[in-house]
């Protein structure tokens, strides 16, 4: 190795895969390079890149500076520039982008597509990647800016294959696992979220927004991608009707036969399952019963929470009236304090061409493009211009289920076209009834 | 090394372009067992740590061996995930949200040829290269961001703090004896990339020093409005100063004023804030975004420093174990960290979990604030 | 009529002054049987609605008869209340926060005779003087401000609006049928002397048409830099107005961004607002203040404007009726309105009350308006 | 009458209490005179309240003016001045001032001194009060300036009697029943009311605070003079030790010899009394069980909500080791939103001369003082300033108790000598380690 690294070396112990471990692998690998590569950036870029971070350890600091503006040709995303601040000690990583490349739905893999997309980093970049980034990309980290330009002809050349979003665009999309594996699934979040970063990859690759936009699509209320917490439109799958029961599963589960929650708590001897303590007890909205033998549920109390599917799955099943809700909103703390998505629209069918939805969408954007500042984000909109604002450029009805509870204060901020006889009043004839 | 090209012309870049095509089609990715009974999935169940079989209405079985993963990853790695892949799933895999990857079989009897093969791969300083696990009430994988590998505002190590907790809890990831699932999520400064606001226990970089202030060059290498109005709290003033016998364009922080965010630093390099000392680790917990039982919470701020200590951040992983010990301890069956802690009250999550409460704790920002602070006589002594 | 001197000479105000003397001493009023066992009470019991016994450590009982009172009360009407206080009393009574007042005998024998003198006594027109009631699980007096009779700032009446609701939800007073005690509040504007903020019902008046300006006398009248610093939303301006053909100083409104609160015309009467028609009733739910089971809650608005209609407020009377009566079927016991609206959800308060909601019941007002809104799928439909 | 009031006389029908007739047969009273009392202000003062009263019925607004500075000399309070909009047609009302007379504590009153009440404001005012003010004065509605300082004259030198607080001065203080008839009382609450109110008669009377202030005493946690909503410093009632249980008491609720609730809820037939469901299930904290004919309570997670000892006062009583909590800052919904008090004092002792007390108080004022704007309530300084500025005035250590629960934001404003090596940096020496 070109560097010591006894502060790194040391996170090789343990049981957990170390990333140490495996950067010097990969280091090794380019040294001897047995496939004889003829690598496009330095070939020791891993090996300064370790250096780069043992020395991070040393001083406690990072080495890194916020890149200029590098990108392809005609995307406004998709590439964020990094520059090392001692790059004659690393010279290796002095010039270290990062690129986004769009992951598929449901983040499946082929193993040849895998390989060939790091036979592309291997010659064009560090070898060096995120899976995935926060957002969903795959991250490709650290190159050269020449190879920018090769790195996406090749993509969408060779594999079909765009880049990801970054800046004031839409975010690449993301989705959970959805109908092709999960049981919980109220729509199909691959078709929807694929169906949506096509429809909208102008949004994408061209900024146009005051700041960044995410949309993420969870297929039920247990929201394994978080939309509800990253997400400026967040689609979460959920359902209008009954929950369907099987009440011989039921008995199962309370025979024994059945693990309550698929299993999940078997490291642990919690006991007999009890469905009153664990099922009716725990129900949110107490709209649960189990009397003479047989389970009970006030559909139209449910508010979906998906605790009793989640204990007893194969007793019960989400309905079959189903759709999404849509939350807007969501954000990390920084620049306002952090927010989780605000329900919008209570229930909307997903069924393609999705017109509806993308007419959601649109509105949304427009109201967002005309008034939010720079680097607003939909929420920081939302909360300076009200939540009744965007149920008025989105044409929804008002309704309790926006909100968790009424204003508390009474102020409210009457339209003059709401109030009979308008603003206008004349103060002389006031003082005729109300002298001064 | 010689320029192997692409294809491109950069001389018109515009020839033969290729643009929008967006990310790969998720269909042709799926097993043939996915694609076959996608929709029509019956039910599910964890047969161990790290096993899942899902059962589909027609009688089809996949099941999954999760195994835990760097986000950080290299290509060597990839292939060896490829190899795995072609040997035990006909070339198929996927990935998860918080960076596990998935092999999936679809008959019982190839579970335990796959598992055996995961569980003996090792890298040379003996981790493991793929361990099984994160399922159900346990531990999974922390999502996280880049911190010191690649980031510019870091205010810790992300794959390092990342690494030293898997290592402490690694015994979670491959059980599920806690009363719930527990996500840990790490974001190395508190514009947390990684959304780490709504975990059960979250590890946040953070600063506590303001920007130091490049005067020489600042009016040269920044937008002087762009660094002011990057200020959340407007803090950041323009200013004249003396410097070096000059005077020059600059701007003048309120420094008690200043949260320590690192946007200004965004918009202008030369306000530099990392600080050996200055730096370190805020932990939050309480936090979660599914909407089972109670609604989704925030995580709340219950250390309100602990100092970067490399390579391992032991004090970090002492106390983020004593939250969790705690937690197992003593909430019931199914209940989230939070859900625990809103029960007993956070003055009885401190006691029990050993935490000091200091006054860092007490929101002070903005409005808001108020709700946090106890309004009623309900309270434990 | 000739002046009467009390004895203070104008001349020489601080001659034989005395001031700073507080109000009298609590215990030279109490009961006998209240100073013999003050701090020694075993328990007490509400015997009927509105009789209450309370009994001492030493056997010691002290019977209170609780009656309805209007806060507006003249010295004919407290003359009749010192005279039935010393006819069963000794001279004794009290009042209640809740301007009820309270007859108490030290001997259950002398209750009946109290309670029959109290229910006979009615005014010409028909009303109880004394009714008995406002205990337990029922509904107690209004606590209200005072409305035209006495105020400058009202968007309503307060006595007449609480005389009609009193009226309306009598039979509440005097019963104790409720799943828990039910307190109604009323103040006349926002400014809130009354502090209806905590009610399980609150009567609100309020004004919907910005100040008009007297520009004429405005400057003459007011301080305008103190017309301007009143506003909490910040808009109101100074302004220089043609008026009459002359340039006057005065202010200008920014009438999208007022809330209609009159702080500015309480500052400067050249600002009036109240209007007919602009002018009228909010109606609000769920607050408490007592810790019990749960902790204190403020009022949520749940209908935003019903008109004034004078002398009985027909629609208000209406609606409130509509919310006790959907309370008093649905509600557990020992459950609060407020408790009751949680727990059904608000989505269900509306529906089971038959109220409309519409935008102005979503909180817009500052940043913690975002914390009313539903940040969960968790909801009915 | 001298105005017709059609309006108005339908209020005089319904079982409630007419305020119009009462006006109406203290309008005859005063017309009649028969103790012959030579009035000092119009004798028809009531009969125009009434007309003017009417005509705001008709056009639906007020017809009163805010006073200007009306007094009594060396006072700031205790007086609101009143004027009436159309005087030509109401001129009995025309001046028309509030005095706030300060009520005696628990509002326990004689028969006797009422009367002096009564006769010196019929011979100096129109005869009509509140019973009591919001705040909990005695008010005397409707004079005229020169009787104001009559009227202080007598109130001080025949019935040792001040007047209230109004403006920005101390208002005057209000107390609960408390120990004198409540057996729930965990202090006397009148001994600190009376106490505090005569400590600070200067505050009360002499405006020196930036706005109101106000305190209230409730005797415990059920909260019955509302000071967690309604006072800036607000004393409730509390006990760190066990509720003491009285075991046959309890069968006895359980047998139904004694009625739940102290027979609150006798209007309805509610069943037999279930202990399990009406006491052990609704108990916030979850800390109480009855097993085996015996009640048992885990006082170390109680929070002393009330519940159980309300539904059981024969059973259950407070604690022995009694104090009170102190809450800061509740205030109406004017200025900046309505807030409840927070806690600033989880328990302190009750006890004469209460210098403890008035320590935390004194504190609280001096940093106001110093630091609120005009016309800013103690809540909204704490909101602005924060309220770890409000623990460090009062040198209140910080506690979990504090909290609802801790911040979410991680925003946590350091302070220069909290941070090692504080915040002075030398950016040569940076640049060394970091280029440009």
């Amino acid at each position: 190795m070109k560097h010591e690294t006894p502060l790194l070396n040391q996170l090789e112990s343990g049981p957990w895969p170390s990333f140490v471990s495996d950067l010097k692998q990969q280091a090794e690998v380019r040294a001897k390079n047995e496939e004889n590569i003829e690598f496009q950036i330095p070939v020791d870029a891993v090996e300064d890149l370790l250096g780069v971070l043992e020395l991070s350890y040393v001083d406690g600091t990072t080495h890194w500076k916020h890149g200029g503006i590098v990108g392809v040709f005609g995307y406004g995303g998709g590439v964020i520039g990094r520059y090392c601040d001692q790059p004659q000690n690393f010279p290796g990583v002095a010039h270290f982008h990062t690129m986004r490349v769009a992951q598929p739905g449901g983040k499946y893999y082929t193993a040849e597509y895998l390989r060939d997309l790091c036979d592309l980093w291997d010659l064009r970049g560090s070898g060096i990647t995120n899976m995935h980034g926060s957002t969903g990309d795959i991250i490709f980290i650290g190159t050269t800016t020449p190879q920018l330009e090769e790195v996406f002809y090749e993509l969408t050349h060779k594999f079909n294959q765009d880049l990801g979003g970054s800046g004031s665009n839409l975010r690449t999309p993301a989705d959970c696992i959805g109908s092709s594996r999960c049981e919980y699934a109220c729509y199909d979040t691959q078709a929807l979220c694929y169906d949506l970063t096509q429809e909208y990859q102008d949004e994408l690759h061209r900024p146009a927004f005051p700041y960044k936009f995410k949309f993420k699509f969870d297929g039920c209320p247990n929201g394994c991608v978080a939309s509800i917490a990253r997400s400026d439109l967040s689609f979460i799958g959920t359902w209008k009707d009954e929950i369907r029961i099987d009440q011989e599963a039921v008995q199962a589960y309370i025979g024994g036969e059945m693990p309550p929650n698929a299993g999940a708590h078997s490291g642990r001897d919690w006991g007999a399952f009890d469905i009153q303590k664990e099922v009716i007890a725990l129900c949110p909205s107490d709209c649960m019963k189990y009397e003479g033998g047989k389970l009970e549920i006030n559909n139209k109390e449910c508010v979906r929470c998906m605790h009793c599917i989640n204990v007893m799955p194969r007793a019960l099943r989400i309905g079959n009236d189903r759709g999404c809700s849509i939350l807007a909103g969501a954000k990390a703390p920084i620049l306002d304090g952090a927010q989780m998505g605000s329900l919008l629209i209570p229930f909307i069918k997903v069924e393609e061409p999705y017109d509806e939805i993308k007419e959601v969408i649109e509105n949304v954007w427009d109201w967002w493009m005309e008034e939010g500042k720079n680097r607003e984000r939909l929420g920081e909109l939302i909360k300076r211009q009200g939540l009744q604002k965007l149920l008025e450029v989105t044409g929804v009805t008002p309704d309790a289920r926006h909100v968790q509870e009424p204003r508390s204060n009474p102020y409210i901020f009457w339209k003059e076209e709401e109030v009979e006889g308008g603003w206008d009043r004349d103060i002389d004839e006031y003082r005729k009834h109300h002298q001064r | 090394m010689a320029f192997i090209s692409s294809g491109y012309n950069p001389e018109k870049p515009m020839e033969n372009r290729i643009t929008d095509i967006g990310p790969k089609k998720y269909d042709q990715f799926y097993p043939p067992v996915i694609a076959k009974n996608k929709g029509k999935w019956l039910y599910h169940e964890i047969l161990e740590p790290g096993v899942l079989v899902h059962v589909a209405e027609g009688g089809d079985e996949v099941y999954t061996v999760r195994v835990g993963g760097c986000r950080l990853m290299t290509t060597t790695h990839i292939r060896e995930i490829c190899e795995i892949a072609e040997k035990h799933c006909d070339g198929h895999l996927r990935f998860t949200t918080r960076n596990n990857i998935e092999f999936m079989v679809d008959d019982k009897s190839k579970v335990d040829a796959l598992k055996k093969d995961l569980e003996t791969r090792k890298f040379p300083g003996g981790s493991f290269k793929f361990p099984i696990g994160g399922t159900g009430a346990g531990i999974t994988n922390i999502v996280h961001t880049q911190g010191w590998i690649h980031c510019h505002t870091p205010a810790t190590d992300a794959s390092g703090t990342v690494k030293a907790t898997m290592d402490e809890v690694f015994k979670d990831f491959q059980d599920m004896r806690l009363p719930a699932p527990l996500r840990i999520s790490m974001a190395c400064c508190l514009n947390m990339c990684g959304a780490v606001h709504c975990s059960d226990i979250a590890i946040l970089g953070y600063h506590r020093k303001p920007p130091m202030l490049d005067h020489e060059y600042l009016d040269k290498i920044c937008e002087i409005p762009l660094a002011i109005s990057s200020c959340p709290t407007g803090a950041i003033k323009p200013a004249k100063v003396e410097w070096k016998g000059e005077t020059v364009k600059s701007v003048a922080v309120n420094n008690e004023r200043c949260m320590f965010c690192g946007n200004c630093y965004t918009m202008c390099p030369s306000m530099p804030l990392s600080d050996q000392i200055g730096d370190g680790i805020v932990l939050m917990a309480g936090g979660k975004v599914s909407n089972r039982i109670s609604q989704p919470k925030f995580s709340k701020v219950v250390v309100a420093f602990l100092p970067n200590e490399m390579p391992r951040w032991p004090s970090m992983t002492k106390t983020i174990n004593q939250m969790i010990e705690a937690y197992s301890k003593d909430a019931r069956k199914y209940e989230r960290l939070g859900e625990w802690a809103e029960r007993i009250g956070w003055e009885r999550f401190f006691d029990k979990c050993e935490l000091e409460f200091t006054h860092h704790l007490i929101d002070d920002f903005r409005d808001p604030a108020y709700y946090t602070w106890r309004q009623s006589t309900q309270f434990k002594f």
